[in-house]
């Protein structure tokens, strides 16, 4: 919600600015586990990231990201209605606990038969134009 | 003739039986050798014709065809098929289209009939196909002619060493032009 | 079955002969022969480059404008199915009519209705827009959960044509097992193999004879209604329709007349050659064409009946939208395709009263031709002039074109049948074997005796 | 498992997918390629992702100055729409305003400057050095000559031109293809004011227009437009009635087919007209006549019915008829001045029909002076041709020309005066005939990029702000003149400093609530005005038939093209495809010959036709039609560019040609000239669609009243009754009908859920087409080009029929336009023939249509009997394809909400169910239900009659609902039962024969 600043008001969930990841990154360095200092590759790789970042901002360059979650053209996921209905914590059912993701992957098929199914399960509609047009 | 993994040779080649072959160039000396085989007691006799006779049938007096069963069995489940796909997939996601009802029979008799008819035929040709086969087992593999095919009519006769005599000289008599051994 | 030789048979002909020339007729092919293959050969290349270019740039290459939406692939596709129908009819029907004489024709004819049929087939897939996605028309379970809607007439034709190809092809089959147990046993080498495969041990013992026949008479019983049925539903894909010219009951029985006066037509034009090239005349005989001519007049007459049962229709009913609909057709800008049509259903099978006409093969060869091309522009006019002169929204009419994409498609399919055509009369029996012998007196010691 | 190991298998499966849908996407199938996403620096705080901005600005394709909003997405400018704030436009929008977005992401636009090199070739330069050039270039101009040529600029950026050539010692002239000298000549000569008045239609009671078309191009048509419709609309809130609406011209324009009647009167007689009618009412005492008339006596006199009824090829009663029903009627309005009478003597039939107006009392009521229309205050063609004098007399060194193209619309003269100019500088954005004779190209920003303004009249400022970044490297020609000026800052502050001086009080706040209401909008007061002594002086040009300038034996009509206007819409995709109100062509020009004369000649509609005027030839295929005068020929202007871009080089001709590059004696241009025409032999393939009437083309689908039969409706009547099923069928239909519905237990059937629908207005709508681009605008409608076209393989979900209204003696009398879009049938044909459910009934009664689903057996485009589903014959958006309907950066105003189609789908209108679930997105949100007016279709947004209303026709208290049961409502093809959820009003025409049975 602080990074996907528009998802609840807006369909697309919007990616964070430099500006608003450096809110957190200009603290936190990133690389410790549970509160626990570690020394893995993987938070090497970690901290590397944040140094980058960091740069960045300086130098006022964008970072590149990679969209993971990506839906073909013909479908419409308005993010607000989602969270509107689900609440905030719903995010996880479509994309998995982030926050425990040293590296974000896609965790649901997000494809139509799983949309419908969980459309069923909570008894919203599957009149097909609510998501292509 | 090709060699075929165990199981199978066992159903189609099955262990050949010994009897007498007689060959007829005649369809009413081949009728007549039936009536004599049957009045001597033989039931179990292969008669080959290159084309369906009705005389044949008639001489040989074997009951209809369980075919048609075949036939029958697979129309009706053509039938329920073609119901039940129509019906329940246009109720498993249900939509509206021209205002008509979501299960409509009228359109889906079209789709009941035609699986009638596909369901009814598949069967049939299975039917005949089984029926063949298990008539080949039961009988085992005989004598044959290619000859049959073409123009001559044929009579094969199991028979054990100690009848074999008495077949070969009724099967002459009746006016077989050959008769063979096996 | 008839015990006197029938008329249609001269008495020299015996098991034997038969046997023999048919068995001949899968010699080593003449020049002539792979001079219609290649040509077959090359008119499907055509056919495949233009597919190529259609999958790659869109169905824009084709000549189709708003409103004609539908054009020459419909109108193909039905112009084969409608060939199909007659070799079932004769296979089939006939048999069931234990009429004699279409023993010695039935099995060209069939072999007509499963590449037909093939041939058919392959134009809803071809015309529609994304034809990459021609699966989704068959009900298989998916991911999505979506099926076909089975009130489209679409999907009737989907199983209709499915259940016909099958049905149609299995009856082929079956006919031929006792045939190919025949050549079987004359042929050598490699074919000798492929015969003894294919005819799955066929001795002709009075087991198989019995399970045969009864067989292939509950298999006619269900082809009868099938071809019937087919297209019936083929023409409900318009009758269904509300487009005047097309919305209309009589189409039915309509449509299956035509069919079967299409496909006599191109059963003789595919006889003819095929009797002189393989030296059947013995076999197929004056008589039998004559017998072909008949049906060809009578369903001829049925379509011209229904033709002028259309105008009067549109006449008759008083709705304007009808008139202005039959009047477009006869009087628009597609006056000449109409009146190609209708002089060559509706009039042409006229000359066949004639008795010198009906027996001379040369003149019958060239009726069928037109036959055929007639029925090809009924097709044109049902499909495209209806929704050309479309009378509900008069402002979009339009004039429509076909393009060489059309007549590239076209050619490709009259290819791809000939091709699998030739292909079958050269390595299977053309005329059946066992069945006409049925027609023959069977070999007696004493002088044959007429039984009851 | 470390997760940089992690990082380069993911990497890798994304190459892998990538290069898949790469391979895959030639026909359509496989992933979507993968996305990089680049996020903002710093984040904007206007701007929400997936939602949209809409920025009030002002409309700059012609000078009458609409206020727009526009609907900015992720920072691309998506849509225009009308600025309801605006009291020119009320909200409302025009094609061309529509289609501002092509010029402003138009593949053909100049990036940067361009300077032309030894060899005569353009290359590229950056600014410093032009700017260097240009300063060099004044400096050593000065003296001999300088001369700026601008559009009709009466904004703070013509203040600055003028600022500049004041301080180097040149001149500006503002210059406009179509100028209003008649009408200001006119109006000096009978009111002694050069001014332009405004013409209140609105409270109108009688409209007589004299060639005026203020529909389609004449001053401000959105403005008049909207005001006409609210009179000439049967029940505009009104005691039931409506104004009559009669025009008098030699042919049928936009205007003119709206008209109750038609008064074909021969060119240039049209004040002979005006002033017998003024005669008639005078002597007969119809109106309270102003005192100050009587000194006319003498002078109208000569010009009594019986004296001119021969010239104008009316007879007297017609006359008298008319003189009657206009001074009658109590609020008469009469306008002139219109392309078709700006002729030789356009400001005596202005002059003319001023008098008219005066003889009613309608001046200072209905046509209040004071406003000042700046349309208008352009320079007279007379100035230009003697700027033309100079040029040729090598009397201009340096010559400026921004937002202009003299070079295509004044051919001949001028273009080769421009060879003897020493050095010229063009701002043009776009490569067009004057910027590709220039030396150097210093392309400006476009309106929506740039700051500015403009003063369409007295009292009102609209405020211009830039929308977008920049989509070239252009740079606002405001900054670049300060810059060559050497003053320092932007031109906004040069704006802000000139509105400071306006409004210094609190200027911040002030500002801002004009930016947020896209300008200042305030009423000039109206200046009474009185005869002029001049008023009755008419030259004796009146005594006999004009007779224009050339020899020709055939008088030939040039008039600006409603969409293409002067040709500076020519490069526009959505323009060139929209087809013409009147003769319902795209992609070309045409010339209209009336059938006895096509007869007479042996000519069939698409035959070229050469016409040769004393000042040039040019070939236009023919198009046959009975709404033009048989002694006359008319020719569009817009088409026939030699340079401008893509889709307006090469094209048709350019009508211009024709016209004469003399002034005429008020210093107006004449665009009637005498022409011979002769036939070429050649033929194009498709010119238009189908000719004829709405008695026998629009039946079932057309319906007019006579307004005596109109006002008989009582609520609840049915006079289309005999329109639905027959009686005989009736009972069973039902019967049927109501077991189905009950059977279909979803869907709307039940009235549970919305059943969206529409209500159409024939006697508002006017047939002027901004619907059409406005659904190409919302809905992503690509463009086919002029080859497709003519293969009838336009996309347009929504298209306007045109059918013309016949009196009995098949002579046409008018037409009615029908938007005709996908009617969202309740039982609807197309869905049950669908094999896979892409064309299906949606629950709140939509006909939906699933582009991802369709295959596209087209079955259910045979079907429908309205044909309104239009298909994807190739992939209209494939990059560099030979079909490609967004090329670079047209693309960028694609909106986000709705899928581009691919090729082998089927597409049509949905009652933009985006902004269905749009608005129902947002009510969610905020715990309410979509109210009524919630959800604006894109054509109702946008038209200026107001004659489409969108709603929920299951909603008792709904717009529509109440439209709906209008007695004037029908159903189109009712008979058919489809159960349509559009209802059409029925047209009423102001007239006893109607042309429809």
């Amino acid at each position: 919600m602080y990074c996907h600043y528009s998802a609840a008001v807006s369909s697309e969930p919007g990616i964070p600015s430099v500006q608003t990841c450096m809110g957190c990154h200009l603290y936190v360095a990133g690389g410790t586990r549970g509160g626990v200092k570690s020394d893995t590759a993987a938070v090497r790789a970690e901290r590397a990231q944040v140094q980058q970042l960091r740069a960045n901002s300086r130098d006022h360059k964008s970072p590149e990201w990679i969209r993971i979650h990506a839906l073909p053209g013909f479908v419409r996921f308005p993010h607000m209605r989602h969270i509107k209905a689900l609440g905030t914590t719903a995010c996880a059912t479509c994309h998995g606990d982030v926050a425990k993701m040293p590296q974000v992957e896609q965790v649901s098929t997000l494809r139509m038969g799983w949309c419908v199914r969980c459309h069923v399960k909570n008894n919203v509609t599957r009149d097909c134009s609510v998501c292509h047009y | 003739m090709m060699a075929l993994p165990k199981p199978l040779n066992d159903l189609f080649r099955p262990p050949s039986t010994p009897g007498v072959l007689a060959v007829f160039s005649h369809l009413d000396t081949t009728l007549a050798a039936i009536k004599q085989l049957r009045s001597a007691g033989h039931t179990d006799f292969t008669v080959y014709s290159p084309i369906p006779r009705h005389e044949i049938e008639d001489a040989l007096g074997q009951p209809v065809s369980p075919v048609r069963a075949f036939t029958l069995v697979g129309g009706i489940a053509g039938c329920a098929i073609g119901a039940w796909i129509t019906l329940w997939m246009s109720a498993d996601w249900p939509l509206v289209v021209g205002g008509k009802p979501v299960g409509s029979i009228p359109p889906y008799v079209v789709i009941m009939f035609e699986m009638t008819i596909l369901f009814g035929a598949l069967s049939t040709i299975l039917g005949i196909l089984f029926n063949a086969l298990f008539a080949a087992r039961r009988l085992g593999t005989i004598l044959y002619d290619p000859r049959f095919t073409n123009d001559r009519f044929g009579v094969f006769v199991p028979a054990g060493s100690d009848k074999v005599a008495k077949v070969e000289s009724l099967l002459r008599e009746a006016g077989a032009e050959e008769v063979r051994r096996g | 079955m008839a015990e006197t030789p029938s008329p249609t048979t001269p008495t020299r002909v015996t098991y034997d002969y038969v046997t023999r020339t048919i068995a001949r007729t899968l010699g080593t092919p003449s020049r002539g022969y792979f001079l219609l293959l290649g040509a077959a050969v090359a008119l499907l290349a055509i056919g495949i480059i233009t597919l190529l270019y259609l999958l790659r740039y869109g169905l824009g290459l084709a000549g189709y404008s708003h409103p004609v939406y539908w054009a020459v692939f419909i109108t193909c596709f039905v112009f084969w199915v409608g060939i199909a129908h007659s070799g079932t009819l004769i296979s089939a029907i006939l048999f069931l009519f234990r009429s004699g004489w279409r023993t010695a024709v039935y099995r060209t004819a069939e072999a007509m209705t499963v590449f037909a049929v093939m041939t058919a087939g392959l134009f809803p897939l071809i015309h529609i827009g994304r034809q990459w996605y021609f699966y989704w028309l068959i009900p298989y379970p998916n991911e999505r959960g979506l099926w076909p809607n089975f009130k489209s007439p679409l999907i009737w034709d989907e199983f209709a044509i499915g259940t016909y190809f099958t049905v149609s092809t299995l009856f082929l089959i079956m006919g031929l097992i006792p045939d190919i147990a025949a050549v079987r046993d004359l042929a050598t080498g490699w074919r000798k193999k492929l015969y003894a495969l294919t005819s799955i041990g066929w001795t002709g013992s009075n087991e198989q004879w019995r399970h045969f026949t009864r067989g292939y008479l509950y298999l006619a019983a269900l082809a009868t209604p099938l071809v019937l049925s087919v297209h019936s539903v083929v023409s409900w894909d318009f009758a269904m329709a509300l487009v005047p010219g097309w919305h209309a009951t009589i189409f039915a029985p309509y449509f299956v007349a035509g069919a079967i006066y299409s496909g006599c037509g191109m059963v003789i034009t595919l006889l003819t050659p095929i009797r002189t090239l393989f030296g059947l005349e013995e076999l197929i005989t004056v008589k039998h064409f004559e017998n072909l001519a008949k049906l060809c007049l009578l369903t001829g007459s049925i379509v011209g009946y229904a033709y002028a049962c259309e105008y009067f229709m549109a006449w008759y009913s008083g709705n304007p939208t009808e008139r202005a609909a039959f009047w477009y057709r006869a009087f628009g800008p597609y006056w000449w395709a109409t009146w190609t049509m209708i002089i060559c259903n509706g009039f042409l099978p006229l000359l066949l009263w004639v008795k010198k006409i009906r027996t001379n093969i040369t003149a019958l060869f060239v009726i069928s031709i037109f036959v055929n091309i007639g029925m090809w522009f009924e097709r044109y006019v049902i499909i495209v002039v209806s929704l050309a002169g479309e009378p509900f929204t008069k402002w979009t009419n339009a004039v429509y074109n076909p393009t060489w994409a059309d007549w590239g498609v076209m050619a490709g399919s009259f290819g791809w049948f000939f091709m699998w055509f030739l292909l079958f009369v050269k390595n299977f029996p053309a005329v059946s074997i066992s069945e006409v012998k049925e027609v023959l007196p069977p070999p007696r010691s004493k002088a044959s005796r007429v039984h009851a | 498992m470390t997760d940089s190991l992690d990082r380069r298998r993911f990497l890798k499966v994304l190459g892998v997918t990538g290069a898949g849908a790469a391979a895959v996407s030639a026909c359509g199938i496989g992933p979507e390629p993968t996305e990089r996403l680049i996020p903002y620096l710093i984040q904007p705080e206007d701007q929400i992702p997936g939602t949209a901005t809409y920025y009030a600005t002002t409309c700059r394709e012609c000078a009458a100055g609409c206020g727009v909003r526009v609907r900015v997405r992720e920072g691309r400018a998506v849509k225009l729409e009308g600025n309801p704030d605006s009291p020119i436009n009320r909200g409302r929008l025009c094609a061309r305003g529509q289609a501002a977005l092509q010029g402003l992401y138009n593949p053909d636009r100049v990036a940067h400057p361009m300077v032309r090199n030894a060899s005569g070739k353009f290359e590229e330069i950056d600014w410093d050095g032009a700017l260097q050039r240009v300063t060099a270039k004044v400096r050593e101009a000065q003296g001999k000559g300088i001369v700026f040529l601008t559009g009709a600029e009466h904004s703070t950026f013509g203040d600055l031109v003028d600022e500049w050539m004041k301080h180097v010692g040149g001149r500006r002239l503002s210059y406009e293809a179509f100028g209003f000298e008649a009408l200001r000549a006119g109006n000096r000569m009978a009111f002694g004011t050069a001014t332009l008045p405004t013409y209140d239609f609105a409270n109108a009671k009688y409209v007589l227009s004299f060639g005026a078309d203020f529909l389609d191009t004449w001053l401000s048509p959105v403005e008049f437009q909207n005001g006409f419709s609210r009179a000439h609309a049967f029940d505009a809130g009104r005691p039931a009635s409506m104004a009559k609406f009669t025009y008098v011209g030699p042919r049928l324009s936009l205007t003119g087919m709206n008209a109750d009647e038609w008064i074909a009167a021969k060119p240039g007689t049209e004040g002979l007209l005006a002033l017998a009618m003024a005669q008639v009412i005078m002597s007969q005492h119809l109106a309270r006549v102003p005192a100050d008339a009587s000194k006319l006596v003498s002078v109208l006199a000569m010009h009594a019915p019986h004296a001119v009824s021969q010239m104008i090829g009316i007879d007297e009663e017609t006359i008298v008829r008319l003189a009657r029903e206009f001074a009658r009627s109590g609020g008469g309005l009469a306008v002139a001045g219109g392309m078709a009478t700006q002729a030789a003597n356009g400001a005596e039939i202005v002059a003319a029909v001023n008098i008219l107006n005066y003889v009613v009392g309608s001046v200072g009521t209905l046509v209040k002076f004071g406003a000042d229309l700046s349309v208008g205050a352009t320079n007279t063609f007379a100035d230009l041709t003697a700027l033309t004098a100079d040029m040729t007399d090598g009397r201009v060194a340096l010559l400026f020309v921004h937002g202009t193209n003299p070079a295509h619309s004044l051919p001949g003269a001028f273009q080769q005066a421009l060879g003897k100019v020493a050095f010229k500088v063009s701002f043009s954005s776009y490569l067009d005939e004057t910027a590709a004779s220039c030396d150097l190209i210093l392309p400006d920003h476009h309106p929506l990029e740039q700051w500015g303004d403009s003063r369409p009249r007295a009292g009102v400022i609209g405020l211009q702000q830039p929308v977008v970044q920049p989509v070239f490297g252009t740079q606002p020609t405001g900054d670049v003149i300060l810059k060559l000026s050497g003053r320092s800052g932007t031109f906004l502050d040069y704006l802000q400093a000139k509105w400071r001086a306006r409004h210094a009080a609190n200027f911040d706040q002030y500002w801002m609530d004009s930016l947020a209401k896209g300008g200042v909008y305030g009423e000039a007061p109206t200046r009474p005005v009185r005869l002029a002594t001049t008023a009755g002086n008419f030259t004796t040009t009146f005594a006999e038939v004009p007779s224009w300038g050339g020899d020709g034996d055939q008088t030939v009509v040039v008039f600006p093209h409603p969409a293409l206007h002067d040709g500076r819409g020519a490069n526009k995709p959505w323009l060139q495809e929209l087809p013409d109100p009147v003769s319902k062509i795209a992609w070309h020009s045409w010339v209209e010959v009336h059938p006895d004369t096509a007869a007479k000649w042996g000519l069939a509609t698409g035959d070229f036709l050469l016409l040769q005027s004393k000042f040039g030839g040019q070939k236009f295929p023919a198009w046959i039609t009975r709404s033009v005068r048989p002694d006359v020929l008319a020719v569009p202007t817009g088409q026939g560019h030699s340079a401008y871009g893509r889709y307006a080089k090469d094209r048709s001709a350019n009508a211009f040609e024709l016209l004469g590059g003399q002034a005429t004696v008020y210093g107006g241009r004449a665009f009637i000239v005498r022409a011979t025409a002769s036939k070429t032999g050649e033929h194009q393939r498709r010119i238009a669609t189908i000719e004829g009437n709405a008695r026998d083309l629009g039946m079932g689908t057309t319906e007019v009243l006579t307004l005596a039969r109109a006002k008989a409706l009582h609520p609840g009547d049915h006079p289309f009754h005999f329109e639905e099923t027959p009686e005989y069928a009736k009972e069973a239909v039902e019967w049927w009908a109501e077991r189905q519905h009950d059977k279909a237990e979803i869907g709307n059937y039940k009235g549970e859920q919305p059943r969206w629908g529409l209500a159409i207005d024939l006697s508002k709508c006017t047939g002027c087409s901004a619907c059409v681009t406005a659904c190409y605008a919302e809905n992503n409608i690509a463009t086919v080009g002029e080859e497709l076209t003519e293969r009838r393989r336009e996309m347009a979900w929504l298209r306007l029929e045109r059918y013309w209204r016949v009196d009995e003696h098949d002579n046409v009398q008018g037409a009615v336009s029908q938007p005709m879009l996908c009617q969202q049938c309740g039982n609807a044909p197309c869905e049950p023939v669908c094999p896979v459910y892409a064309a299906y009934h949606t629950p709140d009664g939509l006909n939906g249509q699933v582009y991802n689903r369709c295959v596209g057996t087209r079955y259910c485009s045979n079907n429908c009997p309205y044909k309104v589903r239009y298909f994807n014959w190739y992939n209209y958006a494939e990059k560099d394809g030979k079909y490609e309907a967004f090329p670079e950066p047209l693309s960028m105003l694609l909106n986000p909400d709705v899928t581009v189609r691919e090729k082998g789908v089927m597409e049509k209108c949905t009652f933009c169910v985006q902004r269905i679930r749009g608005a129902q997105n947002q009510a969610r949100l905020e715990n309410r239900n979509v109210r009524d007016g919630d959800i604006v279709t894109a054509c109702q947004q946008t038209c200026p009659s107001d004659a489409i209303v969108f709603g929920d026709l299951n909603d008792r208290n709904s717009r529509v609902f109440e439209l709906a049961g209008n007695p004037r409502g029908y159903h189109v093809l009712a008979g058919l039962n489809t159960k349509p959820a559009i209802t059409y009003l029925a047209r009423v025409v102001a007239q006893d024969t109607p042309g429809n049975g």
